[in-house]
């Protein structure tokens, strides 16, 4: 079962797999993905991104999930953390990883699990302009369209 | 006997928690709401802030009990329903 | 230009994803691979793999293959590192590493690169079973077809 | 005058360096070779264990001056010429 976490605080990659492939050596590839804040939005310079979410739904749907990947690919291991709360830029933002026997599975999972992350998990992103405005940020039609090619 | 329904629970996130200037809100099922349709018309037709927040075309999504909803799904008295906009995680 | 190493110590990701995004903050994902050592090959349990290389080949190999992500995608970072030597299940043996403003350039370019190493670069697994027998990796079929489909 | 003709630099790697009991060794470029496919047939009539290594439909591969190279690459004296299995990193 997927290991999902809401939290505030950072994390720490190496420590995130550490944990995933613990006392085990039947995985062959683990798949990783680290969004991260970005120092510009549209070009304009921003000093920070505020991240809100639905408490008990959030958690509901990161673990339907990482269910979800587990019946489409033979996973050893599944992690999703998504912080909240307010991030600077350079800051990770979500981490996904997805442990297989072979690489395919990874990566694939990897792909699927951000891609559905971003589509169906009710997180809100607000970017802190360095002007002093604020703006939520629109969702992106790419964003529905790679979630859709999963079928 | 009277029977005391449980009221709606009302939750909304993002820039529709800011316009309407509440996060949460307890209300009774209204009168002839069934559906999520149905709670949107009655919500636009509070005016104001709601209004403007629940005119159609305007990009908003629904959850029922923390299951992401269509216009169709139904309501019972109890339900917690969340308005939020699309969603922008990841 | 793509980091590449060829080294016989242990990788920590962690280290790594710093070292790639340190002092700048217009990368909004990073892809990443680990590709660990299985305790068995074929059903048989092993103690350990030993990979060896072609030294001087192998890094050119890896800065054309990091060289040809960078003139598919836009990224903003690239790492190789490839373990050499005798190594044990559990162990990382390739760490592949991507940098870009959005996943899809991140996660796209992460698949690439080890499709393209696990077939065009010069290294050789020799797996050591716990009977005391070893035997060279034969080359995957399923490898070459996953190169093939970047054209 | 006598030109001295810098010979080739061999190397094999992983099952064909342990058959070949050899990682490297040099030897003039043979006359009549201009290509890898005539550097193997030579190597292939040396007998023993070249016999078997490089006889036809081995999966053996071949680099040179550290490039992968086909049977029709050609080849010069002083070149460094690789042979080895199909790689099996990553």
């Amino acid at each position: 079962m997927a290991r999902v976490a809401v939290q505030a605080a950072a994390f720490e990659v190496g420590t995130e797999i550490a944990a995933l492939t613990a006392g085990r050596a039947d995985i062959g590839g683990i798949g990783c993905f680290v969004g991260t804040v970005r120092a510009t939005a549209g070009g304009r310079p921003i000093v920070a991104m505020t991240l809100e979410h639905y408490p008990g739904m959030t958690e509901r749907a990161l673990a339907a999930i990482g269910a979800e990947a587990e019946r489409r690919w033979t996973l050893l291991g599944c992690t999703l953390i998504h912080r909240v709360g307010r991030l600077v830029p350079g800051e990770g933002i979500v981490l996904v990883l997805a442990a297989a026997a072979h690489r395919e599975a990874a990566l694939a999972a990897t792909s699927f699990l951000i891609d559905w992350l971003k589509t169906s998990a009710p997180f809100w992103k607000k970017e802190s302009f360095a002007d002093g405005s604020d703006a939520w940020v629109a969702a992106r039609a790419e964003d529905d369209q790679a979630a859709a090619r999963w079928g | 006997m009277i029977t005391v329904e449980k009221p709606l629970r009302l939750l909304y996130f993002a820039w529709l928690r800011e316009r309407l200037g509440r996060a949460e809100e307890r209300v009774p099922l209204p009168p002839g709401v069934a559906d999520v349709a149905g709670l949107r018309a009655w919500l636009q037709g509070r005016g104001d802030g709601f209004a403007a927040a629940f005119a159609p075309g305007m990009p908003v999504r629904c959850a029922v009990n923390q299951d992401f909803a269509g216009p169709s799904t139904p309501l019972r008295p109890g339900d917690e329903v969340a308005f939020f906009p699309p969603v922008t995680g990841g």
